[in-house]
């Protein structure tokens, strides 16, 4: 049996806890796994004051564990992962899946602000909704989301896919505002509403959104036509379990350009009514 | 009858010196519980001057009472008040990972509040 | 060894190794994904003249393409490494990328050796192009008149196996041309052959060299030419008055040996003598696939 | 002050005293260097080990105004390099700017103990001093920019000589300065002035000045050599960072005539026309550089060698910054400051890759390892702009160790190596040498007569190096460092805190140049003339280094 | 009036940003009252009326009265007990107050957070991604022929900025002053600033970001749709007017309020003001200043930057200051409940917050320091009365354009000073940890936003 952690004690302040990682927690046992330090607040903690800790981790390599528990105190979780996979029946706090750079996490729930930012590869699922900053670069950073997938079931907010140069962020419902700004290339798929000022200084890369939106005027209309890619694109967030209409997958879009602020090689895909 | 405009939290002068004085003086909580408003607004919600209106948002509401301003200088749709315990009310928490509230145009309801006696 | 009457004569078929990339092309209707597949892989029936060989391999369903459109796969090879990605780039360029509707993805996705085919055509963007990673596989978007052209940035690219064939040896011209027509069908979308002559046939087959045109890299194949029974050693039986040969190209041995069988089979028919292989004495290629153990069902011996 | 100390058995090298590899004790008794220590004196044995003074690094930008730009601008460089507390010293956040706790911790912990900011403006000053207060162990100093200040040119537009040498020093005195600092002279008018551009040759008008960066910088150099100041004017010349621009620093030497001047970073101005096909790819000038410095005795230099990875540009040349911003990235920063100064401030990292980065940095190995008198070709990577001072290991490495030097030619852009003379230098330093360039000679350059030694009476900054052949490592991490007397660090941890002294020049002057001054102030300043001048509560532990003043006009 | 008076020349107004050091004070000094303040505007005079010594006890705890130090004990408790103690205020005080101010915060593994997060924190935002091109006073005056002020009003709020600093003052190329000046005021409705303006555009409520962006395309040479004027108010023939103007200008000078920072669009506001000033440097010289509220907030800035290299909403929690607006602001630790514990410097939150940040500092014991009664003084548990920085209290603060500039404090109050009482707070809290709190975690940098 995996580790399976329950949280009995509920932080009163945030708990910073990135040993939650298939890597560290590799080859652990239950008490072993409950020693490990978190910071609680300003003092380092054990894992063990707050979760209850079961079964042994999968042995040989990074495996699955499993948080159950309202963790939305709980940040950290999974930051830097390479590999293995995090399941977390509850919401979860900031920075999950921070800069990881592979493996899977799979929320039941909410997440809050900069879930996966700066990340390179793997994957995050949020069955709920994610807060601000999803995929994002940290303040000052260009750079976001440098590769793998980020899919948001439910809505999230502001600056979805803030400067991001690979990979993609697909949202089930509506996103915030500012998605896509600074974007240096990739995808970022809105099944809902895009909020304003979508792709705001954009350089190349995709935002696609399934609902009539008017965009800066810094973005000029191409052409309305079926993107082939967008085909394969939308095959593969239905088999990552999102809700594509056929529809979606079959319609034509029109194709706006931007940003004409930056170099105007981006480009804004909205689904024809 | 309710309507939505657009409100502006901002400082005057006015509220500049009365701070001086101290914020539980009684002119600084007067200067802070006054709404501007599009005098046709007022007109057409069947306000005049120191009427009360209810200001409603998602996360809270304040009565306060309304001051016209001609459309040159306040347009149709848009109202102006002085920060202070009245604004908070209508403030919503989340700063988008800014650090920073919503506290300039906001979307508020805005209704008028019938005072005992108006008999309208 | 005799089929249905039909001698299988105690010999091989000696093929080589290629080099072999697949490539799905899909379309708004199977019409456009065909055109664009018989031209890419026209005027590809011999490496001898034409500088790859390929065919069609089969037609895909819409649910079997990435794109979720019909569309058919194809089998291209060459003989060296080098030289895959240059055909391919100029025949999907040429052919692919100008017919209307269609996309060009890669069908070897798991093999390691990668041909940097879309990456090269990116390049007719004009700097308009743009990349797109889906999964785990980039592709690229090229603006064209029509809209725009998409394409896998890289294709697989793994040994393959050029050159697998019989003969069939018939008394008349009508019954060998039955027989491969038979023997064609049966074989037709089995996976991972193509045959890349004229309607998978090739009357023409050829020897190494010249008797007498130091020039000529290939010559008619007189021991199996009828015309020619009386004036040179040939090998024609007794009775045999015309040939036709299937030349097989694939991506592995055991899908040639496979697909022989299917065609052997259905062309041991009557008019139809004997059946017999190419091969240059078992020297030149390391592949030889017997005729009698393929229709027993043994595995030809491995490759060298 | 710290209690006594005897170090003994380490090899000493102390450059200054003539001592060169000699295991002696070095004794210290109330912060100074003492003939002997009392016996119940703590002993340090530094078997194994190399005593030198503490490091003073003549030319660095950690303090003021234009630093906390560059700090605040790039929050995603400090995140990867924190700082953490201890229970004896604060915590920080490191990066190419770090903060002012982590900046005076991470000097320690190289064993400096003396650093000079080298770019305040007068209007900075005051923050300037808060920061340096703010930035703990080492004793620190800045030079005040006067080189584009309009009071000043009027004066010297106008021949009023004497006023302008009394405004200078009182400049230098009312902002607690301990140097003055011209940075590419002339070109702040133009910048600010006309459209963003810039001085390209000596002999330029200065914008609405009947004046050139010719007449102002002879003009400098006559004051502040009259002045008698420890350390004299400290040049960072124009057409900085451009190809072909050894022709204006040679220019700009022979301005001196036989007076003492110091160039700053002169790696950045020793770059020979373009080579080849390219317009703009430099050849190395550094032979001719080193040639002018090697033959003028009044000529100082210090490197300002570029090291590759991250670094950020921060220069009083707004021009500069501005050419450089198209390489850099998305952040530029500017500040321009009233009748003072220009700013600019780019995040940059140099690829060995790069040609031009590759050039850079063969140029400033070429000057160290040509030069014959280290004294006066001393050592910097005028910090952060050609890289961060956490890299001087490093540097002191590659001139130590000719191996991993060619090893690290190997790496970079062979193309500018090729039209660099770097690959004809097999010079190996010596730790004498290297004593030398990190501390005894900036200590000369900077008139410190008690810093950079360790003979009697020398202020009791001590660094002790476990010894390596690996330099990197040996410079790294020194196991004890003594600041003032006290121990700091032992053990590689730090044991206390400690607090140093602001080091500043007070030259006298005129008072009625004031009467000069003010009504200039009404008129074009936005900051009243009483509220200018700074006032001692900013320099709580200083120490005044004194001035020699000659007679005007004197020639040495 | 007294016959004792005191003349305090060339004293500093610490009311607003603008941080006039003209003032020529007249002091009575037995009521110990400013009676006069020369060259004060109509916020500087009443500044320096108002702060008179009021009869307050020196610290209340619990709404009991106390002496000074008694709270610094009872502070000082609580913040050694904390667990994620907050520090927030700093902007009304000196930067010898806010270097104490950092220092607990580092001690004790809290988080500093000062009211730039609630003023031009996004502006600051906006600084780390484009940079800015800036300028001190002394050149707009000298120099600016062409100054836009947007979304502000400092007319009301910063009065001498037009007096002094931007408008009408002469300055070296700007012999004739006003005259010089092409003034341009951006704002979503008319304001008494309007009326300095030679070109007004009134800009429909949040769409200052569009109208900035569209400036940036065709300072750029690029295509603006036409339906600017619809959804701005502002015409694409008079946008083409102001570029015209602002690239021809010799040199230009934007000031910005919180008319940009404090609408939806929040940093990108400011970043497309800074931007946009950045891409008018390929043309001529452009800078940008934010203008700033509260007399030494710029000191905060400063001062927080130069101790931790960052500029607000800073943590220490982990043994080494992490910056991330948002998860270390103020608003957000009050509002989502975090923060168990906060000492609010000079400021007063429970006046201008949000109604659920407000909620949580009803929770969580509370520490002001305030000359002045104030609602959020009211719901402390330990508030101690202050004296005034720049009347009752010397030091430094800084200019909204980092010029640093020494106080002249008029006289003396009997309170002590921001300064002292934290200096004895973090003498305590010394004391109670045994030196710096040092968390036993390795950084997790990997993870340190």
């Amino acid at each position: 049996m995996s580790l399976a952690f329950t949280l009995r004690t509920p932080p009163t302040v945030p708990l910073e806890a990135e040993v939650l990682t298939p890597a560290r927690l590799a080859g652990l046992s239950a008490p072993e796994a409950a020693k490990l330090s978190v910071v609680h607040g300003n003092e380092r903690a054990d894992l063990g004051e707050f979760f209850q800790v079961q079964g042994t981790a999968d042995g040989g390599g990074a495996g699955e564990f499993r948080l159950t528990g309202d963790l939305s105190r709980v940040k950290h979780v999974g930051a830097g992962m390479a590999d293995g996979r995090i399941v977390i029946h509850g919401s979860v706090g900031m920075h999950l899946g921070a800069e990881m750079t592979g493996g899977e996490i799979i929320v039941e729930g909410d997440a809050a602000d900069w879930v996966g930012p700066e990340m390179t590869g793997g994957r995050i699922v949020i069955k709920g909704n994610a807060g601000h900053m999803v995929g994002a670069a940290s303040r000052g950073s260009a750079v976001g989301v440098r590769g793998g997938e980020i899919v948001v079931f439910g809505n999230t907010g502001n600056e979805a896919g803030h400067g991001m140069r690979r990979g993609l962020v697909a949202i089930g419902g509506d996103a915030g505002d500012f998605a896509g700004v600074s974007m240096l290339a990739g995808t970022i798929v809105v099944l809902g509403s895009l909020g304003w000022r979508a792709g705001a200084g954009m350089r190349r890369g995709s935002i696609v959104t399934m609902h009539p939106v008017e965009l800066l005027p810094t973005f000029s209309y191409a052409c309305t036509y079926a993107p082939l890619y967008l085909r394969l694109l939308l095959a593969r967030l239905r088999r990552l379990g999102l809700p594509v209409a056929d529809a979606q997958v079959s319609g034509r879009y029109q194709r706006w350009s931007g940003d004409a602020v930056e170099l105007n090689k981006g480009e804004v895909l909205i689904l024809e009514a | 009858m309710t309507e939505v405009m657009t409100l502006i939290g901002g400082r005057s002068s006015k509220q500049g010196t009365a701070l001086c004085a101290g914020k539980l003086a009684p002119e600084y909580i007067e200067l802070t519980s006054v709404v501007e408003m599009n005098v046709e607004d007022m007109a057409r919600l069947g306000l005049s001057n120191n009427s009360k209106v209810r200001l409603r948002t998602p996360v809270g509401e304040a009565v306060l009472r309304c001051k016209g301003r001609e459309t040159k200088d306040l347009p149709s749709g848009i109202l102006f008040m002085v920060y202070g315990p009245m604004t908070t009310q209508l403030m919503a928490g989340d700063t988008a990972a800014s650090g920073m509230p919503i506290s300039k145009n906001i979307d508020v309801e805005v209704e008028p509040v019938p005072e005992a006696g108006t008999g309208t | 060894m005799l089929l249905n009457g039909v001698l299988i004569e105690d010999t091989f078929a000696e093929a080589f190794t290629m080099r072999v990339a697949r490539l799905l092309i899909t379309a708004r209707t199977p019409r456009w994904a065909k055109e664009a597949a018989l031209k890419l892989t026209g005027f590809a029936t011999s490496v001898i003249g034409c500088k790859c060989e390929a065919g069609i391999e089969r037609e895909l369903a819409a649910d079997d393409t990435p794109d979720g459109r019909p569309g058919l796969s194809v089998l291209f090879l060459t003989m060296d490494k080098e030289s895959l990605p240059q055909r391919l780039i100029e025949r999907i360029g040429q052919t692919v990328l100008t017919c209307p509707t269609t996309a060009c993805f890669d069908g070897l996705p798991d093999v390691p050796d990668r041909l940097p085919v879309g990456k090269a055509l990116r390049a007719f963007g004009d700097g308009f192009q743009a990349s797109k990673v889906v999964g785990d596989r980039r592709y690229w978007r090229i603006p064209v008149m029509e809209g725009e052209f998409l394409i896998e940035e890289t294709f697989g690219m793994q040994k393959g196996v050029g050159g697998g064939n019989f003969l069939i040896l018939a008394a008349d011209a009508d019954a060998a041309l039955a027989a491969a027509e038979a023997a064609v069908e049966a074989m037709s979308g089995h996976p991972g052959v193509v045959l890349p002559f004229p309607g998978g046939v090739v009357r023409s087959g050829s020897k190494v060299g010249s008797k007498r045109y130091k020039k000529m890299v290939a010559t008619t194949n007189d021991a199996f030419s009828p015309t020619l029974r009386a004036v040179t050693e040939s090998q024609l039986p007794e009775g045999v008055n015309s040939v036709l040969e299937i030349v097989l190209d694939g991506t592995d041995g055991a899908a040639i040996e496979s697909a022989m069988r299917l065609g052997i089979r259905a062309a041991c028919r009557p008019g139809v003598k004997a059946i017999s292989a190419g091969n240059f004495g078992g020297k030149l290629g390391p592949h030889h696939f017997h005729l009698r153990r393929i229709l027993n069902g043994a595995s030809p011996p491995p490759a060298v | 002050m710290g209690s006594s100390l005897r170090i003994v058995n380490g090899r000493v090298y102390d450059p200054a005293n003539g001592v060169d590899g000699e295991v002696r004790d070095v004794c210290i008794r109330d912060g100074k260097i003492a003939a002997d220590a009392p016996p119940d004196a703590k002993r340090i044995d530094a078997a194994g080990m190399v005593v030198m003074p503490g490091g003073v690094d003549i030319h660095c930008h950690i303090a003021g105004p234009k630093v906390n730009l560059a700090r605040k601008v790039q929050p995603e460089d400090h995140r990867y390099d924190v700082h953490p507390r201890t229970r004896v010293t604060r915590s920080g956040t490191g990066g190419s700017v770090p903060s002012t706790f982590a900046t005076g911790y991470r000097y320690a912990g190289l064993g400096y103990t003396t650093a000079m900011e080298a770019a305040v403006t007068p209007l900075g000053a005051r923050h300037a001093l808060e920061e340096l207060h703010d930035t703990p162990v080492i004793d620190k100093g800045f030079y005040v920019l006067v080189g584009n200040n309009v009071l000043l040119y009027r004066l010297l537009q106008e021949g009023r000589l004497e006023e302008f040498r009394n405004a200078l020093a009182w400049w230098i005195k009312v902002t607690k300065a301990y140097a003055p600092k011209l940075v590419n002279p002339g070109g702040d008018e133009l910048w600010k002035g006309q459209r963003n551009a810039n001085i390209t040759s000596l002999d330029d008008k200065i914008g609405p000045f009947e004046l050139t960066p010719r007449k102002v910088i002879a003009g400098f150099i006559e004051a502040a050599t009259a002045l008698g100041l420890p350390h004299p004017v400290h040049i960072h010349c124009n057409n900085l960072g451009h190809t072909g621009n050894v022709a204006t620093t040679l220019e700009t030497m022979r301005l001196a005539e036989g007076r003492r001047t110091h160039f700053a970073h002169v790696q950045f101005n020793s770059y020979g026309p373009a080579a080849g096909k390219s317009q703009t790819n430099p050849t190395s000038g550094a032979r001719e550089i080193a040639e002018f410095v090697n033959t003028h005795p009044n000529i100082s230099a210090d490197v300002g060698a570029v090291m590759f990875g991250r670094s950020t540009i921060m220069t009083g040349d707004a021009p500069l910054a501005y050419m450089l911003r198209q390489f850099g990235g998305t952040k530029w920063v500017n500040a321009d400051t009233e009748n003072e100064s220009g700013c600019g401030i780019v995040p940059f990292t140099y690829q060995d890759r790069v040609y031009t980065n590759a050039m850079q940095w063969a140029v400033g190995l070429e000057l160290f390892l040509l030069s014959q008198d280290p004294w006066r070709m001393v050592f910097s990577t005028d910090h952060p702009n050609g890289g961060s001072f956490v890299t001087y290991p490093r540097l002191i490495r590659l001139l130590m160790d000719r191996e991993f030097r060619k090893a690290r030619m190997a790496e970079v852009n062979q193309k500018a190596l090729d039209r660099s003379g770097l690959r004809d230098l097999s010079r190996e330093y010596s730790l004498n040498e290297i004593a030398i360039v990190t501390r005894a000679g900036p200590a000369r350059l900077l008139g410190l007569t008690r810093k950079g030694q360790l003979g009697v009476g020398a202020d009791a900054d001590v660094t002790i190096y476990e010894e390596d052949p690996d330099k990197e490592k040996m410079f790294s991490a020194p196991r004890y460092v003594i600041k003032d007397g006290e121990l700091i660090i032992e053990d590689h941890e730090f044991r206390v805190d400690h607090e140093g002294r602001l080091l500043h020049v007070a030259p006298d002057f005129d008072p009625g140049i004031e009467q000069v001054i003010e009504p200039f102030f009404e008129d074009f300043y936005t900051i009243r003339f009483a509220n200018y001048a700074v006032d001692d509560r900013y320099a709580p532990h200083h120490e005044i280094i004194p001035t020699a003043p000659q007679a005007a006009g004197a020639r040495p | 009036m007294s016959e004792n008076l005191k003349f305090v020349p060339h004293a500093t107004c610490t009311f607003c940003g603008c941080v006039c050091d003209d003032m020529d004070l007249t002091v009575d000094m037995d009521e110990k009252r400013i009676t006069k303040a020369e060259n004060a505007c109509v916020l500087g005079k009443a500044w320096f009326r108002e702060h008179g010594i009021e009869q307050r006890p020196y610290a209340l705890i619990g709404g009991r009265e106390a002496t000074t130090a008694e709270g610094v004990e009872e502070a000082a408790q609580i913040l050694a007990r904390a667990r994620f103690p907050l520090i927030y205020g700093l902007s009304d005080t000196t930067c010898e107050a806010q270097r104490v101010a950092v220092a607990i915060a580092d001690m004790i593994g809290g988080t500093v957070d000062t009211t730039t997060s609630v003023c031009h924190g996004p502006s600051g935002i906006a600084f780390e991604t484009v940079g800015e091109s800036t300028a001190s006073l002394g050149e707009i005056k000298n120099r600016a022929d062409m100054v836009v002020f947007w979304g502000g009003n400092p007319a009301e709020a910063h009065p001498r900025l037009f007096s002094r600093y931007a408008v009408t003052p002469k300055g070296m190329y700007i012999p004739n002053g006003r005259k010089d000046r092409t003034v341009v005021l951006v704002d979503v409705r008319r304001t008494m600033s309007t009326p300095v303006a030679d070109i007004f555009l009134r800009v429909k409520p949040r769409s200052d970001f569009e109208v900035l962006w569209a400036l940036r395309a065709l300072v750029k040479g690029r295509r603006v749709d036409p339906s600017i004027e619809r959804r701005t108010g502002v015409s694409l023939a008079v946008l083409e007017d102001l570029v015209a103007r602002m690239k021809s200008c010799r040199y230009g000078a934007f000031l910005f309020g919180m008319g940009l920072t404090m609408t939806r669009g929040r940093h990108f506001n400011s970043g497309a003001l800074l931007a946009l000033t950045t891409d008018l440097n390929e043309f001529t010289h452009w800078v940008a200043k934010p203008v700033r509220g509260h007399g030494n907030v710029t000191g905060a800035d400063n001062v927080v930057s130069w101790q931790t290299g960052f500029p607000f909403g800073v943590n220490f929690s982990r043994g080494y200051p992490r910056f991330n607006p948002g998860e270390f602001t103020t608003v957000d630790l009050l509002a989502r409940g975090e923060t168990d514990a906060i000492l609010i410097l000079a400021s007063d939150p429970a006046a201008n917050f949000p109604k659920a940040a407000i909620e949580h500092l009803k929770r969580i014991p509370v520490i002001s320091l305030d000359p002045k009664t104030t609602l959020t003084s009211q719901l402390a548990r330990v508030a101690f009365t202050t004296a005034t920085y720049g009347i009752n209290v010397g030091g430094t603060v800084y200019r909204m354009d980092d010029v640093a500039i020494t106080l002249r404090p008029a006289f003396e109050s009997p309170y002590p000073s921001d300064e002292e009482i934290l200096s004895a707070i973090r003498d305590r809290v010394r004391a109670l940890l045994g030196g710096n709190r040092v968390p036993a975690v390795a950084p997790a940098v990997a993870a340190a936003s």
